[in-house]
Formats: C-alpha cells, structure tokens, sequence
C-alpha cells in the first residue's frame, strides 16, 4: 500500500499540522511516512500545501506530481490540485468559499463542510481534525487508535488535554464527508 | 532500537547534533535551514549538555566562531543556505589550511545570487571542488533522507577528527524541510575539557607547563613550508579517496544502464528506477554518498558492465564532470536534471534516460 | 446630502501615491511596510524627482519594494544596500540614491556597510525599518530585539546576558560626523505618519543640498513575527518597543539633538 | 452642524482586513465588515458614512492604501 | 604605436582601467595587488576621466558596490587577491544572476587560507567552476604578460557587455609585481551617462517618462522563472564557447607532446619548450586565455596529434580535469606542478614531462 | 662603583618577560607593537595565568604575534578575531582569552564582529592598536587616518570628502552596555608604558570578574608607514594624533568617563 | 650624592637601533653606537654609565625588549 | 643576447630601483626587459631582491634559478645566490658587510667598494648608481646614453635634475670595480 495525498489550503487553515498528524499516525502504525510541505515567505497570505506519503515500502520520492488524494480547502488550491489526482483517485473538499466546484468525472469527488461544522462546535482551531476525519472515513488508511497516538506524539504534553477534543471532531468528520454529485 | 520520531531533516539535524556531543553551534538564519537554530535554541542544550548555541551576527562572523572552536580542539558545526555559505568560502579555506573540524550544513537552494529558496543542487561545485581560494578539500557527505540527516552527523564527526578536515554536509530544501520517520541514535555525552585535550594536544587550550606551546594557523610565509603543508593535505585527501568513499547501489547487480545521483535527486531516481523496470529496462542507481571522495573507482568497475550513464542532479550539470572522469571514456556519460529550484519528477528522469542514453 | 454626492473626483483629497505600482503588497495585513512604501513614494511623487531617484531593496520582508514603488530600483544582497548606495552616488551624483533596509539587514550582518557609509557621510539616505526582529525568515531574533521578547531563535525571550543587548544602531551612527540627519519615526498612528512622512521630505532635502548621510529609522510592526494582531502589535510597540527606542529626532542639521 | 463632510472608498478586493484603519479614525465611521473578500479578509467599510470628516487619518494609517478619501465643505 | 613603458601587472591594469574608460573601481588593500589601487589613488582619474576611486572597507563591501555600480549601467573593476576574492564569492554570484558588467582581478598568492603571499594558480577551480553558488560561470582570462594585463581589460571590457556577465583577470603574484614594457593603447574617452543609458537601457539610472522601471535583481522566487533565467544564463554560456574561446599555441606545428598551461605558467612551459626543443623533444604549446570557456575543441583537435599532454599548473591540479573531459581519453594526460606559493622552473616542467608523459 | 659590578643577577630590576619567546619581533625597528606585546605578557606572567589564557592573531603586521608571546595561539582571518574569541570564551569561560588587532583589521572590515562582540559584552579584551595606517601591506589608508594624513592610497592626504572622517571606533564601542571599559593609551614614553600596562592589568580584571568586553586602544607609531624615524614618529604621533584620538580612560566600570 | 646606581645591558645583536630609549632616559645616560651590529644596526650603548639610576625607562620602551636594568642603593 | 641577472641586499639598498633603472635601460635600447622583485612583508629588515632579464628575443620564464649575473650587496644574499650564478657568468659585490666572500672558481668576481665610494662622495643614496656602473663597466650591454634615457622615464620629472649625479655616480662605478683575486 502506499498513498500519496496532497492537503492544500490557506496558510491559517492548519494544512501542514493536519498532514503532520497524519504521517505521525502512520508511523504508529509501522508504515514508511513522508511529508513534504510547501515553505517560504509566500506562504504570507497565501496558500499553504503539504504532500503526505503512507506506505508500507521505503518511500522513494518525497516529491510527487500526481496523488491518491487531494484534500483541498480553497479556491486557489482546488484550481491548482484537481487536475493532480489520479484517475480513480480522491478529492476532498470543503465547499465554503469555494466558487468554482470540481468538475472531473474520473475521481471520486467528496465533500466537507468543515468549516461550518467548526463553527457550530464554536471552535475554528477543530476545522482541520474534521477534515481529517473526512479523509479517513474516506480512505481507512490508518486506524483511529492509532490517530490518536499520533496526536499525542505531534502535540506537546502540555495539549494532550485537547486530544478528546479533537478526537471528537475527527469522529464527526468521518460522519459528515459525504459524496459530491457534481 | 532508538527513539522513532517524525522530523524534518533540519531538526533531526540539530538533534543529532546535541546527541553526537557536539561543542558548539553558530550560524545565522535563512531559508530553507533556518530550523537548525530554532530547534536547537527550543532544545537549550547549554542547560544540559552544556553545548554552546549562538546566533552570530553574520554568516561570516559564524564560521569564524567556527574556526575559533575548532582551533581549541572542540567540534563545531554551522549550517546555511546557498549564499549564506558562499559568504563562508574564505573562512572555510582557513579552516582547511589550519586543519580544524568542522561540520558546515549547507540545505542548498534555487541560485545564483539571491535565486528562490526552492530545493536545488547547483552548489555541488562549491562544496567539492573548492569554492574558497587555494588547493583544498572538504570531505563532503550528501544525505538523501531525514534519517541520514542525523545519522551522518556522527559520520561527520569521525571523518571531522580523524583528518582534521571540514566536513561539509550538502543537503537541499527537499531533506531539510521535509519530514520523515527517524530513528534517533542514543545521545553521546559530550567531551569534557580534559577529554578534548588529549584528543586534541595541538588545540589552544592553555599552554600546559609540560608542552610547547600550541598555534592555530594557516600562515607560512616561506613558499617551501607552505608547499609541503600543502602536500601534506593532498595526502589526507588521498586517503580519504582510499578509506572513507561512500555510496549505495540500487538494482545494479543486472543494469545495462545506471543513473548517478546523489541527495534528493537520488531519492527520485530510485523511483524512476522502478519505472524503468516495470517497462523492463534494466535501469540501476549509483547513489554518490560521498561527494568527495567521489566512488570514481566503483564507476569506473560500473562502466564495464553497463551501456551508459545519466547523471541526474538539480543543476545544469556538475558532478557530470566527476562522472565522466571517472568512466573514463568506457561508456556514454550525459547529464539530465532541472535547476533553479525545480524539481524532476521520475517520470522526466525516465525520459531523459531513453533519449539521451538509450536512444 | 448622502456620502455617494461626495465621492467626486474634485471632492479627492487623499489617494494612493500615483507612484505605487498596482500590485498589492506582499506583505502580511496590517504590516508597516506598506504605510512606509507609501509615504517615501508620496514624497518623491511631491518633490517631483521619479525620474532620478533610484532605491535599492534589501533581503527582508521588503525584498520585493521594486515591485511596488514604480522607479527604477536595485535589489541588494543582505546586508550591502549601501555599499550599493555608495557606488550608485558617486556615479550619479546628481540622482537621489536611498537604501530601505530591515533590522536585520542594517544592523547585524550589514553593520560594516552600515557604519562606514555613514561615516564617509555618503550622500543617501537610510531608510530603517526596526520591527524588532527577522520577519522574512520567520520571526528570527534581530539585533533589535528586545530584552525578554521572544522570538524563534529565543523562545524563551531575549536573554541578554547571552546574545547582549538590544543595538540602538541609530544614536551609534548619529555620532558619526558623516551623518547629517539621524531621526526615529513610527506610522502607526496619523500623526506619526505625518511626522514621519516630515523625515522624509527632511531627508532628500539633506540630499539635495549634499550635506552627508541622512538615517531615518521606523520603529514599525511585526505582528506576523510578534504573534499579535495587527492593532494589538501597534499598541504592543508604544508599550514596550518605545519605551527603549524612543521617537523622535536623534540629529538634526548635523548636530546631536541633546534631551 | 458640521462644516466639512467626508466620505471614503475601500478598494474592497485589495484590503487585507487588518484594522488598522479602524482606532485611526476620530468618527469611529469604520468597520471591519462580517462578509470577506475574494482573499478572504474582512474588509473594513464606512459602519456611519453621514459621521466621515475625511481627515484622511484611516488612509495615511492604511498600509496597503487602499483607501481613498473624498471632501467637501458645506457652507450651510 | 602607443606609448611605452615599464611597468608592474598591477599598474599596468590600472592604467588600462582609466585609459579604457572604466567607471569605477572599488577595492581593498592585499598583497600582491595592492599597487592597483595605490596606483589609481596616485594618478586621481577621478580628476580627469571621472572615474570613481574608492577605497572600501572590506572585500564585501567592495563587490557590492560592483553591483551597485553595475546595474547603473556602468562599468565597475575590482581587484584582490586569494582570501579577499574568497569574501566576494556570494557577491560574484549576485552579480553573475543579475547580469551585470564587471571586470575582477585576482592576483593570485598561495593558499588555501592565509597561506603565504607568493605566486599561486590554485583559485583556477574557483574561478572556473564557480566559487559561489549556484549554477553560474564568469568568463575567466589569464593574462602571462604585463603587456596582457593592460590588453585584457579591453578585451574583458567588450565581453563584460556582450554577454552582460563579470569578467575574471587570474592573475598571479608573478604577473601582477613583475616589471615589462608595455604599449599601452590609446586613452578611450568614458561614456557620457547618456551613453551609459543608451548602451544600458535596462540600467538604474532613474525611471524615464518614456519606459517602464528598470529592476536589477537575482531574485525570483517563482522556480519556473528563476529555471528559465538559469537557462537563459547557460545559453550565453554556451555562445561563450562558439564564439570567445580564446588561446595561443606555441610550436604545435609538429608537436607530438603538449603542455597546457595558462598565466605565469605558460611562460615558464614557453622556457620548457625551448630545452625541449634543444633535446631534440617535439614540445609543443597551448597556452589557454580563456579559462572559461576553455579551449576544449583546439585540445580535442591536437589529441588526434600529439602522444600526451601535460597539464603545467602551480596547483595540486586543477586545470588538468579541464584538459582531461576536453581530450576524451585520446591520449595520457597528466599533471605537473608546484603549489603553496612556489614556482616551478623550466627544467622541472621537462623533467616531468619526460617521467610522466613522455616514459 | 664600576657599572660592571652593578650588573649582578641580584641587582636586576628590569628583563624582558620570561613568556616572550627567544625569536626577534619581525617588526621594524622603533614600532610599538613590540612593546605593547612586552606588556601583555608581563602582565599575564606577572598574573601567572599563561596556562590558563589563549591568544588570537589578527592580520597585521601583528600576524606573527604566535611567534613572539609564549602561550597557546590562534592566527584568525582578517577583522574576524572578536569572532574566534567569542567561541573561545564561550566555550572555555574560565580561561582567559584576548584578541590583538590592528586599525585596519579592527574598523575597517572587521568593524561588523567588533561591534557585535562589544554588544554581547563578551568576556574578552581586544586590544586594538591603532597606528593610523595598515602596516604590514605597506602603508595604506586605514579607518584611522588622519585628515590629511598621506598613505599609499591616499598619497595626496586623506581627503575627507572623499574618504570619510576617522573612525573613532573606542568611542562608538564604549556607548555599548556590553563594554564595561574601554580606554585610550600610548607606549611611546615610560610614563604612558606605565599607564599602558595599568590599563592591561585593569582588562585583565575585568575579564576575571566576567563584567564583560574590555576594549583597550593604542595609538601607535607605524614609523615605515610614515615615513619617519622611529623617535620623529613618535614626536608626530604626539601632535597629530594625540590631538584626535585623546588618551585616557573613556569607559570605567561600566560607566562613561565624563570630561 | 646620588643614593642609587644603575646600569643597563643592551643585547647588542637584537637591538635594531631605533633610538626610542635615547629620549626616555631622564639621565641622557644613552647613545647609539657609531659602529653597526650584524644586522647593521647602530646598536644602543651606555654613553654616560656613570649617571645611570636604573630607573628602567629605557627598558620598558624599548620594542624589542633587549635592555636590562640592574640597580644598587648606595648606603654611604 | 639573453642577460639574466640577480640584484640581491638589504631592502634599504635600491635593490629594487637599481634593477629598474637598468629594465629601463634596457627598453631605451629596443630590448625586451623583465622585471621581477621578492616582494611582500619579509623585506622588512630583511633581504630584497629583483631579478632583471635583458633580451633580444620575447622573454619567456621571468623567473629563472640560474644567472649570468649576480648583483650581491649583503652576506645574506651572498649565501643565497653565489651559488646561482652560471659556471662561466658574473659575480659582483660589495665587500662592506660581508664577511664570507666568494669562493667559486668557475665564475668570475669582481668586487665594488660602493658603499665607502657613496659615503665619501657624501651621499648613500647613489650606491645603488655606483653599482651600477660597475656591472655595465663588466657587462656593457646597455650604452650609457640608453641609461640616461632610462633614468629620466624612471625618474618622476621633479627629480630629473638628480640625473647629472646619477651619472657621475655610474662612471665612478664604473672605474671602481676591480676583478676580485680570491
Ligand atoms: C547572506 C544571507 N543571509 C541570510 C539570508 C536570509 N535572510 C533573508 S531576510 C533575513 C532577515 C530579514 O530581517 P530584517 O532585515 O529585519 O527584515 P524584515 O523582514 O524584518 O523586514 C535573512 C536573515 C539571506 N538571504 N542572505
Ligand atoms: C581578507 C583579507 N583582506 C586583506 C588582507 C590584506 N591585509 C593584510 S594586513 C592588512 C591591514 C593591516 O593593517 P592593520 O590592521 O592596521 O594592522 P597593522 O599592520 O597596521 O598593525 C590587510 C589589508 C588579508 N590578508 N585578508
Ligand atoms: S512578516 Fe512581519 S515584517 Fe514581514 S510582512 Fe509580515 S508583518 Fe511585515
Ligand atoms: S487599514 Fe487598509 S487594509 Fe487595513 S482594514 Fe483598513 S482599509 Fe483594510
Ligand atoms: S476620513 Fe477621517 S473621518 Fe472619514 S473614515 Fe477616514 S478617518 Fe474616519
Ligand atoms: S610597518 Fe609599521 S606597524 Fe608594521 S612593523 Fe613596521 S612600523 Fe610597525
Ligand atoms: S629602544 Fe631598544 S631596540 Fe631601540 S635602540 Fe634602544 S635598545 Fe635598541
Ligand atoms: S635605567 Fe634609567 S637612567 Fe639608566 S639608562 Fe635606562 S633610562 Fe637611563
Ligand atoms: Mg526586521
Ligand atoms: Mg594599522
């Protein structure tokens, strides 16, 4: 197995922390992980990505041109990443802010309505968990414990008493992505 | 089995450097390497293993706190980015002539001048052929992944001390912003004081009452002295072309034809490989781990066996020329690889190979 | 009368310099930077002087000026702007030259280039923009810095028993002779931007009249770097940013302003 | 009654929301509106236009001068 | 015929910079090139031509002011030696990314470090390969006279402008101290600042109502762009070596040895050819002019002639890879030399063209 | 009384320090360097610390100074010694560390690590020996020339306009809260000897009490550089230098000396 | 009566000659030799051995460090 | 005609202008000349030298270990170069200061008593004049007029009417020199 996935967003959307959680989590559970962020001073204001690799093998390239997976939260990125998937691959998107939806017939495309979702739950910071969430409901690439351990690991001590937290907002993401019917 | 983590390259390289006991850190913030610093002043090591971690005012004045570390018989590294470390080129000659240790980092960016600050690996020239003035040599180690970015640290080190020679480890802004799984070796307490003059006696610790006095320098103004000096470091980098090449070959055993490549571009050649092989092309990598002393002489074994050479590198072509001296004509050698930041995709690297090698 | 009669071109009384290139800033909201662009493009569109007035860009935040003041600019390497600037004056000594440089860049890898124009009173001008810290890298410590701040490269705050004090790089090179004008200004209120856009014109006149080196320093924020919103890091910068950096002229005419 | 009125113009899509304008103003007239731009910034909007002197304070504050300012004096 | 003199490599430089009509010159005190300020002080072109004289503080501060200098359009020169030119290599780079004109000299002295004050060639891969970094090159020219060392500035001139890149002199401490006649050409007048801005349109010399900005950088942080840029440099590079290539051969009629050699070198290899010559030994001569781009084609050529080539340097060896990936194993090629500050004579270069290539 | 019987083992009162080595200085005859270095090593004999403290080189006609003072040695590249002494202290802070440099290596293109050691209050003495000129190159103009001063690249007098003032670098480094003393001496006469070796004993001090950088300037004669003899040196060097660049203490315990 | 004596030895061969300690001896005791060592320097000798009080002037401005100083008190 | 000559003495000496002159010289009378000095800071208080080649033909190697003339004017130099000199070529020294004279057979010696001849004449500063002429008295390969002319573009103009001294001081020079009988 090895999925490669792409999560694009604003700078202040928690892109590069979601894709960290992410590769720690596979780590716990014994996969080969990489994680590959955009960097740099256009990051001001700009958009922010980060190429994550799960596998079972040795990862050869960090640096990938087409994915299993794009997780996709703004205008910038979807025009940028929908045409990287793979045929037979998966899109993930929030809709809110987005003008201009996917249109490729040959991936599946998914939904989430993430940052409405964090509102209601009066936490913006949580936008990022619910996505994930939706991945992994998605694609059951890593098991939830093991999520969990990851957050432990990537969060310093002093946040673990934000981990129920954020593992609710995983569990109502994987509730709340649902198939986009174009 | 040591600490497992998530890290990037630059953060595991600082941890490895507080681990491998290493004296003292100096350097000056840029991208893509700024990490190195941040890390190490979140870690304070001065608090536990009594390392010294200080941001100069310069890239200039950092490797020359380098110099005075090292010329006391301590183990100092710096680390920067592509023009950051050209400002380093007359103190690193320095440091070669009066044959101090030392680990440079340098995470290698998009030039010339002030360029992008995108992975490249245009400064290959700089690192092994002498970007300072005057006939020396850095003993230079190319990681391609984050858990080479701290083991090699200790390799440095060895190599650092046993000739007395600046190690330069050139990464790229792939291996150091990326982030991987590393193993994280045991920490080694650093050296005390007493510890470092007996590994060192010639470092300017103090004159001890029972020795001569000990210098640090690179000075001889008597051209026959400064001849044999010099003759002396072409010894040890002879040695080091003996005892201490690097390298690793992927699917060589059967390959009728071989990428070389080293870093980053290794990593996406090995991929490329793979795309090689489901089409049946018999396709092997020499991954230059080492970038000097070169694997001339396993190429050169390489060049009997295989039809051609594509050597890949994020430049318009460098260590080309490390490959073509070493084949010695035996076989085509040509060079691919995109610059300026850019990155090759495997794919690219594939057809480079069937046009311009395989044909 | 409703507020659309009043939006008239005759009814204009405040637009943006017609000397700003259209392309937004990059710099993050509510930065410093734009407001200072804005005022040194103001007063070269007043004074008329586009067409012989170069400006050299440094490695910072504002490496990218060139692509806002419509003139013709150079970019420099970290630290040199005025090594630049030297040569730039001496070759056209009729042109006004300034250099627009960041803490970082001025004060600790530029120091030299710094001090030693200053001190053969090179006929430009400095601009200085001292946020306090390394804000195009990241949020690294800068010479300027404050005791006790914090920053990535020390996260536990400036200790200054460890990477000294705090430089105040202006009152060192107003002693210099060469300096002509040396002066601390912030645009983080109108009324600052009103005296600081007087420093400026101050400055190219000093220039016209070829009296030495002019230095004009902007305590400015970082909000991006200091973690702070935008309003929270102005009012953050009169609290503790000018306590140690105090406004206002430091050398006028040639002579030390004496408190 | 007031002698000058005022009036400004955000140039929406370019304002990065900061509010910086916002204190700078002796009217309070602006506001940092609920909807974003294209950016996504809550850009800043004139909350009570009739109270704008246009003294310009939020313009000359404004680092991304996105602000023009408009003025016209009432001989009422 | 123009006006006779004796004169040192430095001052004859130095003249040439004012009667060539050069902008500026910014440099910094180091033996053995310090009589090229000296001399420019003494002589106060900034009285009479205009030129800009300037002491800088340091060796970085006076390569930025190069720059500076440069992308105004002017034509500015500065000079150092070893050390001093290792500081200016992230300034060099800059200025190679940004297209500008430049004349460098390097009067090179022995290393690496400080080494000691006397005649060196081994800077040749750093002025070659790229001493800073990124993938850039200089055109590089050895000058062997101090006929020469007035000449090339012409010469460096008209290239800094064809290919808007900065030109390298390498010299050495003989060239540059040594005393010969030389003729010097006449004084050319120095540009108006309107000829300045018609020659350099692109230059910063104040925005015109009738063009766009003019922007002197090296930076674009688009890696698409900055490849593209990186590209274009290469091109030039490439029109270098069809169109500049520049060399000098030596009793090659007949040869069936060769030396290769450059600068100081090639008139000690001229001495050599004549014992040869006496012994009845078919020596010949290329004395390469350019370094970069480097006489490949003429070497490629020769080695369908000669049995062997040796690589005459006071270097460990640098110049000889050049000779080397430029013959394509043809024939034997090795390499002779002293370093550290000391020449090599006559009879040793025949001696060890005998032991090592001749056999 | 012949003075032959004076010259007895018990009766002397005056030899060269015991931790000079037996090698002639390499300087010209009648130059200060010698002497300056005479008094450092007696003053680090007389403290018995010579075990205990390492030295740095500059680049200067003082590059040799390993040759000559008897102790453990390091030869740093030009301007860069503030630099290697921050390592080395930081590094073995209970050992005693000093830099020696010259004007030229000092405040011209070492002005940058200069600063920022004195910034950081580094626990080091640099003693800067300022001789107006860059010796050991042949006699070019250095930071420190006086207005109208001839050297090799000024051969008409220091113009200025052109060149820029002297640089008073001890004045601008005593502002620094790093600099707990700084102090300007001369070698020239017994009485300044006296004073001079005073003034060593002081830096050594304060570097033993970790109170931070000490900063002690010499003006010196460089008689090959002017072109005088050694004794018509120091007689110039009394009324032209002396003038410009006053001796005495200039910062005393952390504190500036008022005059 | 002077209460002191003094007297100085001058390593003839390492003295270069510069004369620095001719004008710091109080008591003029100080001259330089008509005839050149080794190096061909007009070494420093005690003219006037006689008036030296061993006050050590000379020694401490000597840049080459090559004068010693011994010194007597005379009780009589 | 190739003459390769060594002037070798203390830095006081006009070691270095001495050769100049003959360079020049040597140009005035259509010859190639190179002219090659030690140089950097050992020359203080220590020895300089320069050697100077005269040719008919383009020089090649300005540097050579071998002389058909050595020029000595210190025990130093004496050490060093007696024994560079050709078999068959050409010593001259001055005897003052030395205090180990030449003992090759296979080359001749001729000595000079410049510095006691400049100090009668009540000026040191035309030793280097008087030495001078004693080489060309031994080796007339440049006419006097030639050195004259040499003199002049050596010379700054301000110190053109030294030459009429200088002359002199090269026919003393010239008449001085004896053949040294071991
Ligand atoms: C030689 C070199 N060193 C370091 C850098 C990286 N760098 C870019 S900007 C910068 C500091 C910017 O800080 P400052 O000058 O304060 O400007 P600001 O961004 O705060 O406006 C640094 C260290 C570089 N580009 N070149
Ligand atoms: C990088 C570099 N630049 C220049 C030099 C040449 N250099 C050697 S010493 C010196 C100046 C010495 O002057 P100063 O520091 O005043 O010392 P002094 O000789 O007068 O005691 C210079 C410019 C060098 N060695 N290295
Ligand atoms: S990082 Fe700081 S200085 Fe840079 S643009 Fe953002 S706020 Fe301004
Ligand atoms: S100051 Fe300017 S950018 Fe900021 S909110 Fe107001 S109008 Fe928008
Ligand atoms: S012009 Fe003045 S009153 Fe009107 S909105 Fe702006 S600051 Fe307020
Ligand atoms: S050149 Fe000057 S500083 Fe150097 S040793 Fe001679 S007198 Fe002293
Ligand atoms: S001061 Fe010393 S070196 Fe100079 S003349 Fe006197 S004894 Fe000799
Ligand atoms: S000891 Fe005193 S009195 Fe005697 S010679 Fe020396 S200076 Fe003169
Ligand atoms: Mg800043
Ligand atoms: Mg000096």
């Amino acid at each position: 197995m090895t999925e490669e996935i792409i999560i694009a967003g604003f700078g202040g959307q928690g892109v590069l922390s979601m894709g960290k959680i992410l590769a720690y989590s596979g780590i716990m559970q014994g996969k080969e992980v990489s994680w590959m962020p955009s960097y740099g001073p256009e990051m001001r204001g700009g958009t922010a990505n980060v190429t994550v690799i799960i596998s079972d093998e040795r990862i050869s390239s960090p640096i990938v041109n087409v994915f299993d997976t794009a997780i996709i939260l703004n205008q910038q990125s979807m025009d940028k990443f929908e045409k990287t998937v793979k045929p037979g691959g998966v899109l993930i998107y929030d809709p809110n802010g987005i003008t201009r939806h996917p249109s490729r017939k040959d991936i599946k495309i998914y939904s989430i309505e993430a940052t409405d979702e964090a509102t209601n739950m009066g936490n913006t910071k949580i936008f990022n968990m619910i996505v994930l969430g939706g991945f992994l409901s998605v694609k059951p690439i890593v098991k939830l414990e093991n999520v969990i351990k990851g957050l432990e690991k990537s969060l310093p001590a002093r946040h673990h008493k934000l981990i129920p937290m954020n593992q609710k907002a995983i569990e109502v993401g994987m509730e709340l992505v649902k198939e986009y019917m174009g | 089995m040591g600490e497992l983590r998530l890290m990037k390259g630059n953060e595991a390289f600082a941890e490895a450097c507080i681990r491998a006991g290493v004296d003292a850190y100096f350097g000056y913030p840029i991208t893509p390497q700024s990490e190195v610093l941040e890390y190490l002043m979140s870690q304070k090591p001065y608090e536990t293993t009594g390392m010294v971690v200080l941001q100069a005012e310069s890239e200039v004045a950092a490797i020359n706190m380098c110099y005075g570390a090292g010329g006391a018989g301590f183990l100092p590294v710096t680390s920067s980015s592509s023009p950051g470390i050209s400002l380093k080129m007359e103190g690193v000659s320095y440091i070669a002539g009066a044959e101090l240790p030392l680990i440079i980092l340098n995470v290698v960016r998009g030039g010339p001048g002030l360029g992008d600050i995108q992975p490249a690996q245009s400064d290959y020239f700089q690192a092994t052929k002498g970007g300072g003035h005057g006939d020396y040599r850095l003993y230079v180690l190319a990681p391609s992944s984050v858990q080479e970015m701290a083991d090699f640290v200790l390799i440095a080190k060895e190599m650092a001390f046993k000739y007395r020679n600046p190690v330069m480890i050139l990464s790229d802004g792939i291996i150091g912003q990326m982030m991987e799984k590393v193993e994280l070796f045991d920490p080694i307490p650093r050296r005390t004081i007493q510890e470092v003059e007996k590994q060192a006696p010639w470092a300017t610790t103090g004159k001890k009452a029972n020795r001569e006095r000990n210098i640090i320098t690179s000075l001889d103004l008597d051209p026959l002295k400064q001849e044999q000096h010099v003759y002396h470091l072409r010894d040890k980098y002879s040695q080091m072309e003996r005892e201490d090449v690097r390298f690793e070959e992927i699917s060589t055993e059967d390959a009728e034809y071989l990428l070389v490549a080293y870093g980053s571009s290794a990593r996406i050649c090995q991929k490329a490989v793979d795309l090689a092989r489901e089409e049946g092309i018999k396709l092997g990598l020499l991954r230059a781990i080492t970038l000097f002393p070169f694997p001339s002489k396993r190429l050169a074994e390489l060049s009997n066996q295989v039809k051609g050479m594509l050597a890949v590198e994020m430049s318009l072509g460098q260590m080309v020329e490390d490959v073509k001296l070493a084949v010695n004509c035996r076989v085509p050698v040509e060079h691919y690889g995109r610059t300026g930041g850019v990155i090759h995709s495997p794919v690219e690297v594939l057809e480079a190979l069937k046009s311009k090698i395989i044909k | 009368m409703d507020f659309k009669d009043i939006i008239k071109p005759e009814n204009l009384v405040y637009r943006r310099s017609s000397l700003l290139t259209d392309k937004p800033f990059s710099y993050c909201p509510g930065c410093g930077h734009g407001t200072i662009h804005r005022l040194i493009m103001e007063v070269v569109e007043e004074l008329g002087i586009q067409e012989i007035t170069v400006g050299i860009a440094p490695v910072g935040c504002s490496v990218l000026a060139y692509e806002f003041m419509n003139m013709d600019m150079q970019q420099a390497a970290h630290g040199r702007a005025p090594a630049l600037a030297t040569a730039l004056k001496r070759l056209m000594p009729d042109k006004y030259i300034f250099t627009y440089q960041g803490d970082g860049d001025l004060a600790a890898i530029g120091t030299a280039e710094t001090i030693h124009a200053c001190n053969r009173g090179e006929n430009i001008i400095i601009f200085f923009v001292n946020n306090g810290i390394y804000g195009m890298t990241g949020g690294q410590m800068a010479p300027t810095t404050l005791p006790g701040m914090p920053a990535s490269t020390c996260p536990f705050g400036r200790d200054v028993n460890i990477m000294g004090n705090p430089l105040k790089i202006t009152e060192l090179v107003a002693q210099l002779p060469g300096v002509h004008f040396a002066t601390r200004q912030s645009v983080h209120t109108p009324r600052n931007v009103r005296r600081a856009k007087k420093a400026i014109q101050m400055a190219f006149e000093v220039q016209k009249n070829k009296k030495g080196t002019s230095f004009v320093e902007f305590v400015s924020n970082c909000n991006s770097g200091w973690k702070l919103s935008p309003v929270a890091a102005n009012e953050w910068m009169e609290q503790h940013m000018f306590p140690f950096y105090p406004l206002g002229d430091i050398k006028v005419d040639g002579n030390l302003v004496t408190k | 009654m007031a002698k000058v009125r005022g009036a400004i113009v955000v140039d929406v899509e370019k304002c990065k929301g900061c509010g910086v304008c916002v204190p700078a103003c002796p009217q309070e007239v602006i506001s940092l509106a609920k909807e974003v731009n294209g950016k996504g910034y809550h850009y800043a909007y004139m909350n009570k236009p009739e109270d704008c002197i246009g003294c310009a304070n939020c313009a000359i504050v404004c680092p991304d001068g996105v602000i023009s300012v408009y003025k016209v004096k009432l001989d009422n």
